[in-house]
């Protein structure tokens, strides 16, 4: 690998999941509009809203920390997305596998958690009291999936795995369950419904975010896009064989996020207890049940 | 066991029988003076018990007179342990009696068990402590008392 | 030679002319104990060159056994010479006024002196009685009158034991027609049965009395409890060994037996558990001190239980280690006595006291390098070179012992060094003789831990030579009765 | 005279020098120098470090027909320069300010001092051992040099525990004790070979024993399952720098002894030969090192003060240790002890931090602590560098070594471990962002307006250990040729490494890159934050919106106390105590039996128990012997 | 329930004790062995020389158990002086008389009294100087002397009292008087308490060398120590 190379992977791959992800605001968007008979927003309606936060007067800062909470959130998923393999740009996925990855996926809350913590405002604390138990909850059935995939092919990164089910089958077909519970595990990780108490989005005065404005807001919501696509790629890669090409690997992406979406809108909001209680039975049950089929 | 009722045989049942009377009676007595007359029968069987190791049927007393050079005599040594044995009981018994003196004039009391129990609570009072097994502090031993963890 | 027997009857002068004495000058009086002392000190030193790596029988009366009295001289008995001349030194009555109260010190001497070096059973026996009288007057004799209950209950349970030895001494006379050890020590076939070994049994056991052992030491707290400090130094220290010796004497010569060492080793586990125990829920110095002195005592009986001179002189070992460190413990606890919440700040009040304080408990609980590890580790291992199940428990029981130990002298240290409260006066005195001598006895036992191993090869050759029951034999009884074996 | 002699002459000269100026002011300046000296004996000696041959020392002793000596192998020295580090850094913390608030406060700083000289002593003594008698005499005097440094505190919660500690630690040395006696009953020798030999002829009960008994001994140093409850308050009553080289390093000695005697002596082998091939010595080892992983930690997110918040997690981390070397594999046992050195390195750095705040605030509270970040932001840096160290998260050390041993447990096929390993982690998260929250987060305390950042003198450890976190993390093959060394020395398979982590077959682990595309995503982030959008504007702390309310410095408005309710509301009930539980109900056993005891020796009548006595004996004799001719 | 215990383990007791006199060999024909018995018989008339096989034994062979005994006795006695606290005699004596009106007892008592005691002297010296040629000696002379004597007191208190001092000068006197004939031996070297002097003829008042100066030290003493004893137990009862 060439530096050239490197320094495109490097560079392109953010800006393609930066759109992508952008792509998978969007039809999480439409998706909940339809769900609930309205139209949804217009295309750019997701970049509209990054440059209309970007580009406030009041930019609300309390301390560096609050800064560097959020260069935290999205660094993370940056990294994080970077190590996932995709068609053309695997070069530095080889440097960590899937281990490293899952621990990247836990700085991004780390980082928010330290910016919400120097806001000083108890009701964002509450708030990062509430991600962290979150965390807690989807990260044990997570981890039980990543467990069983890597048992499964054998290998901890996830080239070697996408390999394998490039030779096999893919993974869902071989390990229905465990795709199953990643799945929820997935949802939980998103902070979507019915797991979104920790993000709190309809009550924005007193989540997590009560401080986050202009830009802090935007930064987030750039976090999110990254979020997305390296959640729908992740999935893809570890159950659904990943893809030669990307025309392959993202409808598989897409479809990862849409269709768990579609169905948990239906759901309300569960508390915090609940949420740790749902996602420590059901997922890890299932997570179980199929690891003593694999092992 | 035929050997019981022979003269021996009846000798040590005695000896013996007296000194259980006397350990009878160091258990069962509460009264010090009782105790110690029963320790003195203890003592006293223990020591027929010795004597009678130099025991010889028909054996005379180990005494050179003129007309026994030709006789068996019983053992001398024996005579001679219980000679010293019972003039140290003799002793002990009186250093008891006066000691019985004494207590009795502290406690105002001759039964064992009262003595013993005012004795447990002086030894406590000089020590500063609640006298062992006393129901006014029933303070909870711990080894350490550590938190809750 | 035969001069050592002044070792005995100087004292005994002492004893008998100290009372008429007195009638002329007091001060005369005091002095007479301490100075028969000194020479008895003196005796043994020379005796303890003269004697050498050899033995020394003196036949009292010129009678050669087994028919007379013997004394049995040797480094062994020397030792315990040496002991008590020194002990009773440390503890001598300065402050009494009774010349009688001098009398009964020299009698005790005498009586230890005795038992340390007499071969012949009855005459042991005698010793005994003595050193028990002597000791019943001297707790009697204290200002307290609970003190004179407390003797006499320890009278009944120790007159008891002395007829359980007495019968036992009767019994051992019928099997063989002797009472000289070393005369005993040709026919242990005869005294190998159960007859012979119930002997041995009621003599341990109405000897255990006084060495504390297990089921009969209930006098320990009631005397101790009672009686000033330093002689309980001298009770636990020094008396309750030289009843273990009238043991070693028969065990090492006579009864070398698996029943007998079974016997002692359990009597001797019963003891050290139930000591800690008791010791464990003790709330003021002395009763602990008391009861971590039966568990000790329980240990010694372990170390005997191995037999030999293997078992001789771990039993030396502890028996010097313990009269150190109980003998220093108890001297100590002149100076901070009462309930333990009391000694709360002492080691802000007196620094020096706490570190002679801990210095003397880190070798109790056996830490390294302190003397007491050594011991420690040495029984356990000659314990475990055994092998067999009831040792292996008796290191079970060891070592618990040792941490139920490390629990409640560590909670007294703590309360030690806790912060004082304003208006408490930890020490009970400022100064006295025994703290000084307490402070002697832990210097030793610091001076000790640098020649552990010079120290331990005499105490084996010793054992290796008073263990045996050949030279024994060979010293003390004349050529005729070697070669037949009754 | 070897290299090893010269450290001991040096080690035990240094004992004295300390001993004789601790009370003098210059013993601030001296003891750091008097460490480094130390540390360059290390330093002469890292040949062994790099595959080099075991150094002998040129004596031995002989006291009463057992022989010891001692030597120093990889194993020995990596722990040995542990040791040193973190004594170093706690001698530079002392000296100066924080010293002299501590004598000012009525501590004894000479104590202090000697205290960890003492430990530093014993240590290096325990390290060198070289049979079974000097590694019980080193195994003492490390449990009394901790404890030693325990009492000092004032307090009498921190006496209570010492004294509990020590009553733990010589349940263990007695267990060593058991076990040493039953190796050298077989063969009449203390050599570590002998462990082996004696093993390999041992019955099947025998075996079980003997390594419990190893086990329980070693354990309760490391406070294991289920002797963990000692530790936590014992480290955390200890005076400040004590803590952090408590906490560091003293209770991993029961590692060393563990990798010395269990795992190089007994073995893989060993271990599996013991119980059925389900349930062997392993799988319970492993286990217990799981759980130590999750309770001890879950209890830690519980507490409320920082000092024993971490000294829980000392406690937890121990579990990944032992989860780590039981394994017995090459990526395992690297992990395992590279997590020795990794551990001592953040929680020395964390309890600094911890120490530093209770130096200007007073306080290790954590409900009444908050916002100090803005008044000392160097102290936060190292406590956010410990804590990520702490809950291993890339790029800090701690992420190395807890990779390792997940990546074991997945190629060993233990998905129950491995889930086990993660909550204990996921907790740490939780628990490390309630340490740094409530302490340097949130709103400011009103009389802590005026809280300067400490001197430099504590600073600069703080800040040296912190690099360490973060060098080690970056580039682990610093330390894994030593970790290699260690392997080798002691007969495991040897890791495959390079500088920037290690080679292994289906994906390894390369740190440098790791680090690297982590700080790309930052360098992204930060520029997708600054360079896009307005200036931001700073603003008062109180200038936040809080639902219609005005903050005022009047109402304290800082979300600490109980952090996590969600959390405790489904958990909470499973606090039970159960091991506080156990540890009552041993002490109530004893004490019925202790009663009992009592009772007899209360006899009314002692003429009775002479009886008994005597008639039982008689009995015994009488059915041993019988009554034949 | 003491006494169910008591009874159970005696019973056990007694039947051990049992078991083990059957296995004495008192009952075999040879009898006991009988080791050291038959020595000193054989011995004992050239060895001691005195008739009373039973006095060589006490005062020659195991001379120095009887030289233990006499201490227990002084250690008792002195014991006694010390723990009855009143216990200087005669000021007991005195105190009692302040106390009660203490009457001699009545006149069968204070004349048979009279008759016996120089009769009781009498007897109590022979049994003392005879004791190496019959049954008895200095013990039992002694307990006969001490009894006159306390009889004495006990029975006309207000005339007859023994001096304190006197008696512990005796005691002393007599203890180191025995001590000193065994040490005499011990600076002829030979050992301590050897019998000395020659053993005169075999059966007669003077014989058996020094055994009838060692029994009369013992007979004082023993009668010393005796007196002294009873004396102190019975004043203090009457204190009390």
């Amino acid at each position: 690998m060439n530096a050239l190379h490197l320094m495109a992977e490097l560079i392109f791959m953010p800006l393609i999941a930066f759109i992508v992800g952008m792509m998978m605001v969007l039809m999480m968007r439409k998706i909940s509009a339809r769900l609930q008979r309205r139209i949804g927003p217009p295309f750019f309606q997701p970049l509209y809203d990054i440059v209309k936060l970007y580009g406030k007067d009041t930019q609300i800062s309390h301390g560096l920390i609050h800064d560097i909470g959020i260069i935290m959130a999205v660094g993370g998923y940056i990294g994080a997305e970077i190590l996932l393999p995709v068609p053309g740009m695997e070069g530095i996925a080889a440097k960590g596998g899937v281990i490293t990855l899952s621990y990247f996926l836990m700085i991004p809350s780390l980082g928010m958690a330290l910016g919400v913590g120097q806001c000083a405002n108890p009701n964002g604390s509450i708030g990062i009291s509430r991600a962290l138990t979150a965390m807690l909850a989807y990260d044990i059935p997570f981890i039980l999936v990543v467990f069983g995939a890597a048992w499964h092919y054998q290998s901890t990164s996830l080239i070697g795995m996408i390999e394998y089910q490039q030779v096999h089958q893919w993974g869902i077909v071989e390990m229905p369950l465990l795709a199953i519970a990643g799945l929820f595990a997935l949802q939980g990780m998103l902070g979507k419904q019915p797991f979104e108490i920790y993000i709190a989005p309809a009550e924005i005065a007193t989540g997590p975010m009560v401080e986050m404005s202009g830009k802090y807001m935007g930064g987030l919501f750039v976090m999110q896009t990254f979020q997305l696509y390296t959640a729908g790629v992740l999935y893809a890669s570890l159950f659904l064989g990943g893809g030669t090409s990307f025309l392959t690997l993202l409808p598989k992406a897409f479809l990862v996020v849409a269709l768990p979406m579609s169905i948990a809108f239906m759901f309300p909001r569960y508390k915090t207890e609940d949420v740790i209680r749902i996602l420590w039975k059901w997922p890890v049950m299932l997570g179980l049940i199929s690891l003593a089929f694999i092992l | 066991m035929n050997h019981f009722f022979t003269v021996e045989g009846i000798l040590y049942f005695g000896a013996i029988s007296l000194s259980i009377i006397g350990l009878f009676g160091l258990l069962v007595s509460k009264n010090l003076f009782r105790l110690l007359l029963s320790l003195v029968l203890f003592e006293a069987g223990a020591n027929l018990v010795l004597v009678l190791s130099g025991f010889i049927r028909n054996g005379i007393a180990p005494i050179f007179l003129d007309g026994n050079s030709g006789a068996v005599m019983n053992d001398p040594v024996p005579q001679a342990l219980v000679l010293t044995a019972i003039v140290i009981g003799v002793g002990v018994q009186a250093l008891a009696l006066s000691l019985i003196f004494r207590v009795k004039k502290h406690y105002g009391s001759m039964d064992m068990r009262t003595i013993r129990s005012k004795l447990e609570r002086e030894i406590a009072e000089n020590a500063g402590v609640t006298p062992p097994g006393s129901n006014e502090a029933p303070a909870p031993v711990k080894l350490i008392e550590g938190e809750n963890s | 030679m035969n001069s050592l027997v002044l070792l005995m009857v100087l004292p005994l002068f002492a004893a008998f002319i100290i009372p008429v004495v007195a009638k002329f000058s007091s001060k005369l009086a005091l002095f007479t104990g301490p100075v028969v002392l000194c020479i008895n000190l003196l005796l043994i030193m020379s005796a303890w060159v003269k004697v050498g790596s050899g033995a020394h029988a003196i036949f009292l009366g010129g009678f050669l056994p087994p028919v007379g009295i013997v004394f049995y001289i040797d480094h062994f008995s020397l030792l315990f010479s040496g002991l008590i001349a020194s002990m009773v030194l440390i503890v001598w009555p300065w402050d009494a006024k009774e010349s009688r109260l001098y009398s009964l010190y020299m009698l005790l001497s005498a009586a230890s002196f005795g038992l340390a070096l007499s071969a012949d059973l009855f005459n042991l026996y005698v010793f005994y009685e003595l050193l028990a009288v002597a000791t019943y007057g001297i707790i009697a004799k204290q200002k307290n009158s609970s003190a004179t209950a407390a003797s006499l209950r320890y009278l009944f349970i120790s007159s008891a034991g002395s007829v359980m030895l007495l019968l036992g001494i009767a019994i051992i006379y019928t099997l063989t027609g002797t009472l000289n050890i070393a005369h005993l020590a040709t026919m242990t076939e005869n005294l190998h049965g159960f007859a012979g070994l119930s002997a041995f049994a009621l003599i341990a056991i109405g000897a255990g009395v006084k060495a504390e052992m297990f089921p009969v030491n209930s006098w320990v707290a009631e005397v101790y409890g009672t009686i000033p400090r330093q002689l309980s130094a001298l009770l636990a220290g020094l008396i309750s060994k030289l009843a273990v010796v009238l043991i070693i004497k028969m065990l090492l010569m006579v009864f070398q037996v698996q029943a007998a060492f079974d016997l002692l080793l359990v009597v001797g586990m019963l003891g050290v558990i139930s000591g800690e125990m008791v010791a464990w829920r003790a709330k003021d110095m002395i009763r602990m001190l008391s009861f971590s002195s039966i568990a000790h005592l329980g240990v010694l009986f372990i170390a005997l239980s191995i037999g030999g001179s293997k078992g001789l002189w771990l039993a030396i070992a502890i028996m010097l280690h313990h009269l150190l460190v109980k003998g220093g413990l108890f001297l100590m606890a002149d100076r901070f006595s009462g309930h333990f919440d009391k000694l709360k700040g002492l080691a802000h009040h007196s620094p020096m006291s706490a570190a002679v304080f801990l210095v003397f408990i880190l070798s109790l609980l056996g830490v390294p390098p302190l003397p007491g590890f050594w011991i420690k580790m040495a029984l356990v291992m000659n314990l475990a070179e055994l092998g067999g199940g009831l040792y292996y428990l008796a290191i079970g029981v060891i070592l618990l012992a040792t941490i139920i130990e490390t629990a409640y002298m560590f909670n007294l240290v703590q309360t030690m060094y806790l912060k004082a409260d304003a208006d408490s006066t930890p020490l009970n005195k400022r100064y006295s003789a025994s703290y000084t001598f307490a402070k002697l006895f832990a210097l030793l036992l610091l001076v000790s831990m640098v020649f552990v191993s010079p120290i331990s090869k005499r105490l084996k050759d010793i054992a290796n030579h008073s263990a045996n029951p050949q030279i024994y034999i060979h010293t003390v009884l004349p050529a005729r009765y070697l070669g037949e074996k009754s | 005279m070897t290299l090893l002699d010269h450290l001991f002459i040096v080690v035990f000269s240094c004992l004295i020098a300390i001993s004789v100026v601790r009370n003098l002011p210059i013993v601030d300046k001296l003891a750091p120098v008097l460490y480094g000296l130390i540390l360059i004996m290390l330093v002469r000696m890292a040949s062994v470090a790099y595959g080099g041959d075991a150094y002998l020392s040129s004596f031995s002793l002989d006291l009463l027909g057992f022989k010891m000596h001692w030597q120093f192998t990889a194993l020995s020295w990596y722990f040995a320069i542990i040791t040193l580090v973190a004594a170093l850094a706690s001698a530079v913390f002392m000296s100066g300010d924080w010293g002299r608030q501590y004598r000012e406060g009525g501590g004894n700083y000479g104590m202090l001092q000697l205290a960890l000289i003492v430990n530093v002593f014993s240590m290096i003594l325990l390290l060198g051992s070289g049979d079974l008698l000097s590694l019980f005499i080193g195994w003492e005097f490390v449990s009394w040099a901790s404890f030693l440094m325990m009492v000092l505190s004032p307090s009498k919660l921190a006496k209570k525990s010492a004294v509990k500690y020590i009553v733990y630690a010589m349940t263990g040395a007695m267990a060593l004790m058991v076990a040493i006696v039953m190796i050298y009953a077989v063969n009449d020798s203390l050599e570590f070979e002998q462990i082996s030999i004696v093993f390999a002829q041992m019955s099947g009960s025998s075996q079980v024993a003997l390594v419990l008994l190893l086990f329980v001994a070693f354990a309760i140093k490391m406070g294991l399952l289920p002797f963990h409850l000692w530790q936590a308050v014992a480290y955390a009553e200890t005076p400040g720098p004590g803590a952090a080289f408590l906490g560091a390093i003293s209770s991993r000695m029961g590692m060393f002894t563990i990798v010395l005697v269990i795992v190089q002596f007994i073995g893989l082998g060993g271990l599996k030969s013991v119980g059925t091939s389900f349930a062997n010595m392993q799988t319970l080892l492993a286990w217990v090192a799981a759980l130590t992983t999750i309770i001890p930690t879950y209890i830690a997110l519980q507490q409320h003060d920082a000092k024993r918040l971490l000294a829980w997690h000392g406690v937890g981390q121990g579990g990944y240790m032992l989860l780590g070397i039981i394994m017995f594999d090459s990526i395992g046992s690297a992990g395992g002890l590279m997590h020795v050195l990794n551990h001592a390195s953040y929680q020395a750095a964390l309890f600094m931090t911890v120490v530093a705040v209770m130096y200007r605030t007073g306080t290790s509270d954590l409900n009444k602590l908050g916002g100090l970040v803005t008044q000392m932001p160097l102290t936060f840096l190292v406590m956010l560098i410990g804590i990520i160290g702490l809950a291993g998260l890339p790029p800090m050390n701690g992420f190395v070594s807890k990779w390792l041993v997940y990546r074991s447990l997945l190629v060993n096929g233990q998905p129950l471990l491995f889930v086990a390993a993660v909550l204990g982690t996921l907790g740490t998260i939780l628990s490390v962002y309630k340490l740094i929250h409530n302490t340097f987060l949130g709103q400011l305390r009103l009389e802590h307006q005026n809280v300067r950042e400490v001197p430099w003198s504590m600073l600069v450890p703080m800040l040296g250990l912190s690099v360490i976190v973060f060098i080690t993390g970056f580039m682990p093959g610093l330390i894994l040729p030593w970790i290699a060394s260690v392997q080798e020395s002691v007969g495991l398979p040897v890791i495959a490494h390079h500088l920037g982590g290690i080679e292994y077959a289906k994906g390894g682990l390369d740190m440098i890159w790791v680090s690297g595309i982590l700080f790309y995503g930052f360098g992204v982030g930060a520029l997708i934050f600054y360079f896009l959008g307005g200036k931001s504007k700073r603003v008062h702390q109180y200038d936040n919106y809080a639902g219609g309310h005005f903050l005022t410095s009047d109402v304290r408005y800082h979300y600490s106390n109980n952090f996590y309710p969600g959390l405790m509301h489904l958990i909470g009930t499973w606090y039970r105590g159960s091991f506080q539980w156990l540890e009552n109900s041993i002490v109530s056993v004893m004490s019925f039996f202790s009663v009992f005891f009592e009772n007899i020796y209360r006899a009314k009548q002692p003429v009775m128990l002479l009886l008994i006595g005597v008639v039982l004996a008689l009995l015994a004799l009488y059915r041993n012997l019988g009554v034949g001719a | 329930m003491t006494k169910y215990s008591a009874l159970l383990f005696i019973s056990g007791l007694v039947f051990l004790l049992m078991v083990i006199t059957g296995l004495l060999p008192i009952f075999s024909d040879s009898h006991t062995p009988m080791l050291v018995g038959k020595a000193i018989l054989e011995g004992a008339k050239d060895q001691v020389g005195a008739a009373n096989v039973v006095t060589s034994v006490v005062l020659g062979y195991r001379g120095l158990d009887t030289l233990g005994e006499l201490s227990i006795l002084f250690a008792a006695a002195s014991v006694v002086g010390l723990v009855l606290t009143k216990s200087s005699f005669n000021k007991a004596a005195s105190a009692n008389n302040d106390k009660h009106d203490h009457h001699d007892s009545g006149f069968v008592a204070v004349n048979a009294i009279d008759l016996i005691f120089p009769l009781l002297l009498v007897v109590g010296m022979y049994i003392i100087t005879h004791g190496h040629l019959t049954p008895g000696g200095g013990f039992q002379g002694g307990v006969v002397l001490a009894v006159a004597f306390s009889m004495l007191v006990i029975v006309r208190p207000r005339r007859a009292s023994i001096n304190h001092g006197m008696v512990s000068i005796i005691e002393s006197f007599a203890g180191v008087s025995f001590i000193l004939i065994g040490v005499i031996a011990l600076f002829k070297g030979q050992s301590f308490l050897q019998p000395l002097l020659s053993h005169g003829e075999f059966g007669s008042l003077w014989s058996a060398g020094t055994l009838p100066l060692l029994y009369l030290a013992v007979g004082l003493k023993v009668g010393a120590e005796l007196a002294g004893l009873l004396l102190a137990l019975n004043s203090d009862e009457v204190v009390d």
